[in-house]
């Protein structure tokens, strides 16, 4: 962990259509080392998402500034050192389980062995399905193709919008165990968006926590469990505490009353 | 023969031609087919391909576009072209009567332009301007004629949907008569004042400038010429050849053919034709023409025909050998 | 029971009752499936029989003396009686067809490719396209006779009455590629040309299939208007002899081998279809593509008239290019100056245009209510498809009849039944109209993503509703590449109505032009054509524009 | 809680396509009563999609039977008597959120008052976002549109796949409440799929637990904790106990190595 990972310094977003201006992001700084495993939690619609694909430069920003290991998401990006999956698993409906996964390599035009794509499918436990079309999938089964993209390239940068999201417990956390497994081998700057404050806990180096109304910074929490964590560490009571203090700060995000999304400017933006 | 041709003699010199005809193979241009089925292109120095026509043909662009070196049309459509830009003459005409005739039912027959009163006359696109002048040519007040457009087909006719048709004289009064089950009647527009050559020869007027290039149009013309007296001797030939070799994917029948060629032979030989030989243009006719050409408000005048290639052939008579 | 095989699983027995059970589903599955298909073959046959004999009837009762149309049995006894001579004439007009076919639908694909690729190329260069394709075909082929030999100037015309249709089709496929997908590759630093490769051209094969079904139907034709510019072999052939010698028989063989020539690729092409992109039931719903950055409204309309300004320029250079490159004589081959004389500046240019506008009016109108016509028609047929599935398999034969006969065979019957007048036109119009809006509005319907289907479903939505709230909505983009693609085809049909059947119109002025050898008329009244075109075009994309900025915001052209 | 609700006997589902056969359900047999509340545990691909898709009428079964209220399926979804949310939100992306949440009310020709979807827009947390368009929202947001959606037209039969799995803890918990309170309101018979034991155990009164492999039922749990349960709840030590028995249950269910989907059979099918 030398080096800096990402930076963002002083971002603000704002999504403008011709009937309401969003405030999504305001003012948001955060600055990981290289080799990090960064957890972004938040309630819903707090711009965690927004934050991905502007690291992913899949999105423009209203001002601040964004370096990924010192530099632009863009040159990053285009240098084929992103591994992401969003939040939608987004296969290509035409392609098999395995051909969705030898997309990536594809386009960067890195193949990649038959060896390690069928190593990715037993790993997220689609064995027999290789050959199936994401049609033939639960939503279950469509996610975990989608995380095994995502990291199939041995990318540089990973970025990972609630890949668990649609996964029952069980396997859930098997696909942390082997997440973190993947990811200690590779010296990847990971950040990953949940919604579960035991995953972020488990996995990351440093959880942040984010407010709603709009997107700001309400926690950075380190997490300095001994690596590789295993899954005893569950029940340990130390990462209870974590996980309490975590849970108090997202509380603390909002007034305990119904969540609301972004800032909402209602005036209509100007012509 | 004596003429510039000879050198075609030695037959090592044998310029290719190439004859935009206007329409689908028909018997229509049997004589060209007999002339080179026969060999009568070739004595004569040249070697003649022969284009196949169609409704959207224009032979006068053709020609003028230096894709055809002749091309066969009406004496009207080169005025037109000339009047147009474009820069050819007419070197000899197949058709001294412009077949352009008015088909009507024996119930309701057209005999005279005076018929036409009443009427409801089929007028393809483009022959307005003939009905026009036939009708002014008669003293018929335009007026009480109503036009109807139409294709090329007798239907209209057969249906009641007309009671005259713009038609070509050797061809669909045919179709009419097995369709109806008994002739039309058939009313000739050259002999109401509609006269203008059809099926003329027309060549750029620079091709006539070159020696060697009129000399292979006057090749072309000779050999052309002994194709049609073939033709008008005994039209089997040529009605063969149409049905058999050129026009064979057209699906036409011998006994067709057979019709359409006996009628042709009204347009291609008259009088003048006993005298001056087929294809001739004479003195008179183009007087004729012109006049005719005026009424149709084209302008033209006598540099539109050059009647110098066909004095050349015949010496002064009525047919070659 | 239950609990004996849940609690006490023998795995022997468990695998083996689990093999049956399976067994007993896929047959199950199987008969079902056939029996589905044979009721619909069986529907579709009765159907058709029944028609036929309905034509049988009406043809020999009156159709046939009124010579307008011969009856099935006509048609047969003319085709038996002389094999060899059809065979050779189909083949002679399929050879030219396909090399059109092939050569136009490979130019459009390879275009469209480019066109959304590089959005200025399209900006520049559509209105050339389009500008091709509104030339109407009485102008075009005098052109063409001069400009190629006659093998090629047949294959030019089939390739250029595919041409258009499939490069929007294809535009259409391309742009509709699913929002995230494309995101992916753009993340993974995948350029627009593996956007292309792996996104756009796999989801763009539906509409591209669709573009080479209807283009065999409009290349069929092509192929036979190309005889008209002389031929000694073609069904085009026997079809000018046979209305010659009013051989009805004849006539409607034509019509009926030309039919089958468009359909027998469009059913191939459309098995090709389903068998390639099992996946057009799609399973996200199309999630947005974030746009570029909105301009100001004046910067839009400034960028707007640039590239109309630069597209006219394109077209104009391109006319130039055209007289240059094949040497035309300038007999036939006139200039934009030579036009503009004739209509401005010429002594005679105010009679002269008032001839060209007068007539201009009447094709307006003509065009107009054909236009609605079509549109209506097409995507009215789309919908009863749906609604009706049995509709479907008994009535695209139909359809793809009514699209590949050459109107000049159907001309007669529609006079018969409609007259002369405006009717007549409309007719004409809407038949050549209404056959890509058909194609097209199905194919689009097909895209609707399965999960929204199955909410309707779970509502209990009817057809008719499902059609409304979910399909429709859509379709739209589908629809608006047809109405696009309908509006200089309508102009265009009008002028061939006006030609055959009215007497007035531009079309008429046209063909009056051609036959005086009024070289200078056709190019003028083919130009103002083409223009009027145009605006029609852009009159149709913008309102386009406007609602799918609504309805489909990530199709924002 | 009179009556049947849902009863499946004998229940078997076969995907065939011409490559594979799936035999994704395999003699399953669930009766519940009229008017309860069920959840359905089990891992990724084990077949809990499928029985809701079954149960709504929207995917044929191979053998066995299936009631609701003593009628067919087919009967229930005609009868507009069905409330639907799936895994994937599937809004109609050119309507607004009201219109989305108004959609079933059209359809079912039964308009829904302006002033419920309204409120129903407040209870899931999205005023101000009533006009927005979907693209305009984030996953958490559109999903619970989805739920209004469902939730809407008061539907008897209540069916709900996953609907919360794109939803942050507080958010999800507001949400399970709001749920609660909205379903005592009706007597509608109610089936959740959820990966979320807890969530399982805080809103059912029964929660069914699946094996992978094919899908069976390996477990079957009564919760009996008094309505209206409160948060509160979530920390007792009953609570606790419960979830640890659906965890041990779920565990059970495969070897506790990598789940596996489905029953596998790879030979194609013969012609
Ligand atoms: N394309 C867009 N146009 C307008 N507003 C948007 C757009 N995308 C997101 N927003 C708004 O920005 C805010 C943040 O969205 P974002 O998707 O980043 O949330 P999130 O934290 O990922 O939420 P979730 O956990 O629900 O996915 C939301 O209020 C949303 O309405
Ligand atoms: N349309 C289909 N064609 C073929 N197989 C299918 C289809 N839909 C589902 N399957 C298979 O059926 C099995 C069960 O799928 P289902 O969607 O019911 O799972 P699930 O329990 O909902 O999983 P998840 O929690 O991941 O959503 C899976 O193995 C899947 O591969
Ligand atoms: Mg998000
Ligand atoms: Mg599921």
């Amino acid at each position: 962990m030398n080096g800096t990972g990402f930076t963002l310094t002083n971002l603000t977003k704002v999504y403008s259509s011709n009937k309401r201006d969003v405030l999504a992001l305001d003012d948001i700084s955060i600055a990981v080392p290289q080799g990090s495993f960064t957890a972004l939690l938040g309630p819903s619609g707090c711009g965690k998402s927004t934050i991905l694909r502007i690291l992913a430069d899949l999105e423009p920003y209203s001002s601040g500034s964004v370096t990924i290991h010192d530099e632009t998401p863009e040159n990053i990006r285009k240098a084929h050192r992103l591994g992401l999956a969003l939040q939608d698993p987004s296969l290509l409906p035409w392609r098999s389980v395995r051909d969705n996964i030898r997309l990536p390599g594809q386009v960067m035009r890195a193949p990649i062995p038959k060896k390690r794509v069928d190593e990715l499918i037993r790993l997220v436990g689609l064995d027999g399905f290789a050959d199936a079309k994401p049609a033939q999938l639960s939503g279950g089964m469509r996610q975990r193709v989608a995380i095994a993209r995502a990291i199939v390239a041995e990318p540089e940068i990973l970025l990972l919008d609630e890949p668990f999201g649609a996964l029952d417990e069980i396997t859930r956390q098997r696909m942390n165990e082997e997440l973190q497994k993947l990811w200690s081998a590779t010296s990847a700057t990971a950040l990953l968006v949940t919604h579960s404050i035991a995953e972020a806990a488990f996995l990351a180096d440093r959880v942040i926590v984010m407010s709603p109304r709009p997107g700001r910074i309400v926690g950075d929490v380190m997490v300095d469990f001994a690596r590789p964590r295993r899954r005893e560490l569950l029940s340990s009571g130390e990462f209870h505490a974590l996980c309490d203090e975590l849970s108090a700060l997202l509380h603390s995000g909002g007034d305990d009353d119904l969540v609301s999304d972004g800032e909402l400017i209602t005036e209509p933006a100007g012509v | 023969s004596s003429t510039p041709t000879a050198a075609a003699g030695t037959g090592s010199a044998v310029t290719p031609l190439t004859l935009q005809t206007s329409w689908i193979p028909l018997v229509q241009f049997g004589g060209s087919y007999v002339a080179e089925k026969e060999g009568y292109y070739t004595k004569n120095g040249v070697d003649v391909t022969i284009l196949p026509g169609g409704p959207d043909v224009d032979s006068m662009a053709a020609v003028e576009s230096g894709q055809a070196d002749i091309g066969m049309g009406n004496a009207d459509t080169v005025a037109q072209a000339n009047a147009n830009g474009a820069d050819l003459v007419i070197v000899a005409a197949g058709f001294q009567k412009n077949p352009l005739a008015i088909l009507s039912t024996s119930a309701n027959p057209i005999n005279t332009p005076a018929d036409m009163v009443g009427k409801k006359i089929g007028v393809p696109t483009g022959d307005e301007a003939a009905q026009d002048a036939v009708l002014k040519a008669n003293n018929v007040d335009a007026s009480k004629v109503t036009s109807v457009p139409v294709g090329f087909d007798v239907a209209p006719l057969v249906s009641g949907e007309v009671d005259g048709l713009w038609v070509f004289y050797s061809e669909q009064p045919i179709a009419y008569e097995a369709a109806a089950g008994k002739p039309g009647v058939t009313m000739l527009t050259a002999d109401y004042g509609l006269n203008v050559f059809a099926q003329v020869y027309a060549v750029k007027k620079e091709t006539l400038a070159d020696p060697t290039k009129k000399a292979a149009i006057e090749g072309f013309l000779k050999g052309e010429i002994e194709g049609w007296q073939n033709y008008v001797a005994d039209p089997t030939e040529a009605v063969e050849l149409t049905v058999n070799d050129y026009g064979k994917d057209g699906g036409l029948t011998i006994d067709e053919q057979t019709k359409q060629a006996k009628l042709q032979m009204d347009l291609l030989v008259t009088d003048e034709t006993k005298t001056n030989g087929l294809l001739s243009m004479s003195s008179d006719a183009i007087t004729n023409n012109l006049a005719t050409l005026s009424s149709l408000g084209i302008p033209a005048d006598a540099s539109l025909f050059d009647t110098s290639l066909l004095k050349d052939i015949y010496q002064g008579k009525s047919s070659i050998q | 029971m239950t609990a004996a095989t849940q609690h006490a699983p023998n795995s022997q027995t468990r695998t083996a009752a689990q093999a049956s059970t399976i067994a007993a589903a896929r047959s199950q599955a199987r008969s079902e499936a056939r029996r589905s298909t044979m009721n619909g073959w069986l529907t579709t046959l009765l159907v058709s029989l029944l028609l036929i004999a309905i034509w049988e009837v009406a043809a020999d009762l009156a159709l046939t003396r009124l010579g307008v149309m011969a009856s099935p049995s006509a048609i047969i006894q003319s085709i038996a009686a002389n094999p060899s001579l059809y065979f050779n004439a189909v083949s002679a007009t399929a050879w030219v067809a396909m090399r059109g076919w092939f050569y136009g639908n490979l130019a459009a694909i390879f275009v469209a490719v480019v066109f959304v690729q590089l959005r200025a190329f399209e900006s520049l260069f559509l209105r050339l396209a389009l500008a091709l394709f509104c030339l109407p075909l009485v102008a075009v082929n005098p052109l063409l006779q001069v400009t190629f030999d006659s093998d090629t100037a047949k294959v030019v015309l089939a390739a250029l009455s595919v041409f258009f249709v499939t490069l929007v089709g294809t535009m259409l496929g391309l742009r509709s590629a699913d929002g995230s997908p494309m995101t992916m590759v753009k993340a993974w630093g995948g350029r627009s040309l593996d956007s292309l490769w792996f996104v756009r051209l796999p989801s763009g094969i539906p509409a591209i299939l669709t573009g080479l079904q209807i283009g065999a139907a409009a290349a069929t034709l092509g192929a036979i208007f190309g005889e008209f510019i002389g031929a000694k072999a073609g069904i085009g052939v026997l079809l000018i002899n046979g209305l010659m010698s009013l051989d009805l028989g004849r006539v409607w063989a034509v019509a009926v081998l030309a039919t089958l020539m468009a359909a027998i690729p469009y059913g191939l092409f459309g098995l090709l279809r389903r068998w390639l992109t099992p996946w057009s039931a799609g399973i996200s719903s199309a999630a947005a593509v974030s746009s570029g950055p909105r301009r100001s409204f004046a910067a839009r309309s400034g960028r707007a008239f640039a590239y109309t300004v630069g597209s006219i320029v394109v077209i104009l250079l391109a006319w130039y290019a055209y007289l240059a490159v094949f040497h035309l004589t300038p007999f036939v081959g006139k200039t934009p100056v030579d036009v503009f004389t004739y209509l401005v500046t010429s002594p005679t240019a105010a009679a002269k245009r008032s001839v060209i506008f007068e007539a201009l009016g009447v094709t307006l109108v003509h065009s107009g209510i054909g236009y609605i016509a079509g549109l209506v028609i097409g995507v009215a047929t789309a919908v009863a498809f749906v609604l009706f599935p049995v509709s479907e398999r008994v009535f695209t034969p139909l359809a793809v009849a009514l699209r590949s006969v050459p109107i000049i065979v159907l001309t007669p019957v529609l006079i018969l039944a409609l007259g002369r007048g405006l009717w007549g036109v409309v007719a004409i119009a809407a038949i050549v109209t209404f056959f890509p809006t058909l194609a097209n509005t199905q194919a689009g319907l097909k895209r609707v993503p399965a999960d929204a289907f199955t909410l309707m479903r779970s509502y209990d939505s009817s057809r008719m509703s499902t059609l409304w709230r979910l399909q429709l909505p859509y379709t739209l983009p589908s629809i608006f590449a047809s109405a696009r693609i309908a509006a200089p085809t309508a102009v265009l049909a009008s002028t061939l109505a006006e030609w055959l059947a009215t007497g007035d119109g531009l079309g008429h002025v046209i063909v009056n032009s051609r036959a005086h050898a009024d070289y200078t008329g056709l190019w003028a009244a083919a130009a103002i054509l083409t223009a009027v075109s145009l605006i029609f075009y852009s009159l149709v994309s913008w309102a386009e524009r406007v609602v799918l900025a609504r309805y489909a915001p990530s199709y924002n052209s």
